[in-house]
């Protein structure tokens, strides 16, 4: 396990903070890491910030995230990595698409040309919308407390695709498929980032897997053409067990 | 290719290559991608009676020379398994079932539905705890060895693979015991345990795992040459096969194919292309004409 | 440096490495010079009543993380051995008689005449093959490591180790036959082999050899947490510690010092130095006052 | 190990011969590679050629040596390394002083520059004098049947060694121990590769060593210096059971 020491907290949302640690990696937009809270757990979080100091962003979801966001200034940190295969670059117009935490992965792509289209269930979980320009973010809430109200491919219903050089989009598996769904038609270029169960993270044990394609290792990023030949993409799932399930239509 | 075809068992593998137990084989299409990629063969995860979710992560380590895991034997249970079985099949190559159980009763019912779901033989995974020793492994347990073996060979029609475990003083005495299985499959991992010194802790949630990958391949080579010799056996080679070479290794120590597993983690699924391709390069240039005349090469 | 001071069964080391049986242990020169270069003690090679040449060479392959080794426990006899202690004595640490045979009396007898060299301790190599049973060894057979554990500590003053072999299904079962031992050393090497696929034989002379290097290093570390837990024994922890990151893993699995064996062919003899001063290092960043401290920090 | 395919054969005298291979690897003079011959031995044999097409110099002594002796064109050679510390190489004018089989090891170090005293038991075993310049080789046999009738050190005695910048010494310890006693109280430099058994090649099962240092891994080469401070040098010598001889005084 790799280790560092935290240099410092931010929370960015009710429930979400980010944590920065100097870590000397070159890591690319889209890349995680396995972050360990020794004797709780180990889980998969997306590098926010990837400069000499680096960032995670985490929600509270259950046990081990919920002690990251526990964590405070001069704790140690343990995690492994950076895995996965990052986004790929372009130059020119990009929209980024993020849903609740996902955004925290699109964070190093945004600069001061980037469109961004950010949901969550409430204002307070709009993560990182203080990253675009004045004018450049679409704001989707579940509640409608902020913005549109609806869901993230809503948020894309007034956008002239075909305009940016490409999109990318990070989120929870549904809403990737819909907004797959809306944009699969349309003439744009686009790479999601997805999410599935992690247990290694290093393309051992099938957990992540869709369609025979490791998460960990053939993705986490995946373009609209991958995905557009993916059975299980949106459709089924495994469970911890390894369960096949059907995700709801 | 025919130069690389191999037969285990009266199955045939177009190559030596199988997808180890327990790696990239939850998922029926993740089986699938992988033989249609290279592998002459999979092996499905070890499967049980009831569903388990296995530890909580971590559930690998990375330590010199490869991997200590203890995944705890996560799968659905056997009634759940068959959609995945049936996926794999889709590549038309052979599906190996594993199954793990605590008693004979429990391995011969797992048997009979892994048949019932079209695979082309069983492996039977002999390294789970012992429901009755304490701490230790069924297959450290000769005389149930082979009530285990013998009992599911008379109930199912495909052949019968036993997996061995190196985490016992004789292997000979176990690979003895599994007398009637059709081929034996080893090694398994080898006990081991990882610390990490700055959380002053053991990085497995579990404590203990299982070490794979180069750091045992001159393990098991030993016991495949010594079982080889002492019972003639058919043999699967497996742990740390890495490369060609590693390969070849394995055949002339006795194997009739080989299981890869760790070297996923260091060279993805296209390890299955690039090794075979090494191992077609080795025969030409060193004038073997078929993989049969390789094994056991290296016995007296 | 005092920071780095242990104790073993009462006897004073400056630091915790200790040069391992077998490794540059066999000229008393050698052993002097490896301990004012920095090792706390040296363990002689194992040491029999008769004189033996051992295998032809070859003797080692350097395989992938380590090494194999079949040396065939060559030794002048014990007759011949005194010159060697009283040479490396001289460098005023201690010095660890290894011994080996095959039953009790012969046990008994070494360690009589390594007592009377001067010795600080005694070191049982329990891996040599058993003189009754089949293939196994000496330490495989719990009742005959009691025998001969006791018969011993009867007989001589200074303390004795043993020094058990990982090739057992349960080695816990022998650290608790080897109770009247002052301190366990764990582990020996384990059982491997390797085949040079373009002359289509083993490379050692002897087939089998003990694999030791990094490749054991995370079964060893079960093997000291395992039987540390189990029965609070002092330990000295071996098995492919190569940096200082490796001996901590041992000593907060429970081992008190440790033996440094293969890396010595990695690094040379200034590997005492080396990984001495990355303890220090570390124990000063990590605010540990002693040894003591570390030992068994990752046991639950 | 290694492997390779001979390429060259050359006789160099009645009992020894050259073989010659390709290996593309970096070796420096003194350094030597073990031999294996499988299902029959291992040896330490020194690097006699040090080109792109390796070359080993074999006398016969035993059954390893003699079969290397009987080895033919296209067959396989197997080895490990190259081990051991290189002589260490000056500019001007060296002499170098090989008694039998130990002239293989001095060869890479010849110009048409170095003076050389060569040692044998009988005129057919004296190695490589024609690689020297006419009149800079001196010939010494035991029976004299050429050259200086006596051992290797009488070849010196007729030598202003201050002229040389440095001597380079390699065969039988005996032989090494008579020159270093003859060259002790000289003012030249010099350095000794020295011969005992070797096992692993490694440095790790001590049956080379010489006071503590390890032949394969500190040497073969010695300065004069060091030679001087070694209490075993000439004197001790374990045999393969690692039992503690005294040399011929
Ligand atoms: C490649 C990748 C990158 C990720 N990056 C980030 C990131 O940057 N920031 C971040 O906060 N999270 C990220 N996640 C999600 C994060 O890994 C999970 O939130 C975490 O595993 C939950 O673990 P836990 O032990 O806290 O809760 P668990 O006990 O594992 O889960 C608690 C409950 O929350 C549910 N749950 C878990 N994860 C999610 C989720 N992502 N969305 C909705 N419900 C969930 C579970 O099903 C369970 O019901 C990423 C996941 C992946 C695969
Ligand atoms: C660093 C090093 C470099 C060497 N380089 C060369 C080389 O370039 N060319 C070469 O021919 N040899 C060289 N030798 C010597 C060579 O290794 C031995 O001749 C060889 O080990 C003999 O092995 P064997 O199995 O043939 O005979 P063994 O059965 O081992 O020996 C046969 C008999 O010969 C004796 N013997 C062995 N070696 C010698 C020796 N060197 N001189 C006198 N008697 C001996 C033995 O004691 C025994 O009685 C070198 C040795 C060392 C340590
Ligand atoms: C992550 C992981 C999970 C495994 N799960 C199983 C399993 O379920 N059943 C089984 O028989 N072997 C299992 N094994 C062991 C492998 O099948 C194989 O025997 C071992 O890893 C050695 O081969 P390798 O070095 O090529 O990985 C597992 C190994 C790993 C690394
Ligand atoms: C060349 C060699 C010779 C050995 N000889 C002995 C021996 O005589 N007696 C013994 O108890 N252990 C012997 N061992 C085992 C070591 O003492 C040690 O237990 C093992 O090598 C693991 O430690 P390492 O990985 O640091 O080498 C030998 C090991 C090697 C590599
Ligand atoms: S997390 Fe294990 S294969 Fe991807
Ligand atoms: S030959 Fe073994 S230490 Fe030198």
């Amino acid at each position: 396990m790799i280790h560092s020491t935290i240099t410092g907290i931010e929370r960015v949302s009710p429930t979400t903070v980010s944590i920065r640690f100097p870590w000397e990696a070159a890591v690319l937009p889209g890349q995680f890491i396995m972050v360990w809270i020794p004797g709780l757990g180990e889980i998969p979080i997306s590098l926010s910030h990837i400069g000499d100091i680096k960032g995670i962003t985490i929600k509270s979801f259950g046990p081990t995230s919920e002690a990251l966001t526990k964590m405070k200034e001069g704790d140690r940190i343990f995690f492994r990595g950076p895995y996965g295969r990052p986004f790929t670059q372009v130059k020119g117009k990009i929209l980024v698409v993020g849903g609740g935490s996902g955004m925290a992965g699109l964070l190093p792509l945004i600069n001061s040309d980037t469109v961004g289209v950010v949901s969550a269930r409430t204002k307070d979980e709009l993560l990182f919308v203080d990253r675009f320009l004045e004018g450049n973010v679409i704001k989707v809430t579940d509640d409608g407390s902020a913005g549109i109200k609806g869901i993230a491919v809503d948020g894309l219903k007034g956008l002239d695709l075909q305009k940016f050089t490409k999109m990318y989009i990070c989120g929870p598996e549904l809403m990737l498929r819909s907004v797959y769904r809306y944009i699969r038609e349309i003439d744009v270029d686009a790479e999601f980032s997805l999410e599935r169960l992690m247990k290694c993270g290093i393309g051992v044990c099938d957990s992540c897997s869709i369609d025979g394609y490791q998460l960990c290792r053939d993705g986490p990023t995946f373009s609209k053409k991958q995905i557009s030949g993916m059975h299980e993409f949106g459709a089924f799932k495994l469970t911890e067990s390894g369960k096949r399930i059907a995700l709801p239509k | 290719m025919s130069l690389l075809k191999t037969e285990v068992a009266g199955i045939y593998f177009e190559n030596p290559l199988i997808l180890a137990s327990g790696i990239l084989d939850e998922n029926g299409y993740t089986m699938k991608k992988i033989l249609q990629e290279g592998a002459a063969g999979v092996v499905t995860k070890s499967i049980g009676t009831v569903e388990r979710t296995g530890y909580r992560p971590p559930i690998v380590a990375e330590v010199t020379g490869g991997l200590l895991n203890a995944v705890g034997l996560p799968n659905p249970g056997i009634d759940s398994f068959g959609e995945e079985i049936k996926v794999a099949l889709e590549a038309g190559k052979p599906v190996i079932g594993s199954i793990f159980g605590g008693g004979v009763q429990e391995f011969v019912d797992l048997a009979i539905k892994m048949e019932g779901y079209g695979a082309n033989a069983i492996e039977l995974n002999l390294s789970c705890p012992h429901v009755k020793g304490v701490g230790s492994e069924v297959g450290s347990d000769p005389a149930l060895v082979t009530d285990i073996v013998t009992e599911i060979k008379k109930r199912v029609k495909i052949p019968v693979f036993a997996k061995l475990s190196p985490n016992v003083t004789d292997m000979l005495e176990i690979a003895i015991a599994a007398e009637a299985a059709d081929a034996l499959v080893m090694i398994n991992t080898v006990r081991g345990l990882a610390i990490d010194v700055y959380a002053r802790k053991p990085v497995l949630s579990n404590t203990y795992g299982g070490l794979s990958g180069k750091a045992i391949k001159n393990i098991g080579l030993r016991y495949v040459y010594e079982v080889k010799m002492e019972t003639g056996k058919e043999i699967i080679g497996v742990g740390g096969i890495e490369n060609a070479e590693d390969a070849i290794e394995y055949i002339m120590a006795g194997s009739s194919a080989v299981q890869l597993g760790t070297v996923l983690y260091k060279k993805g699924r296209q390890a299955f292309a690039e090794i075979s391709s090494g191992i077609t390069q080795f025969m030409k240039s060193e004038g073997f004409g078929s993989i049969k005349e390789m094994v056991g090469a290296a016995l007296p």
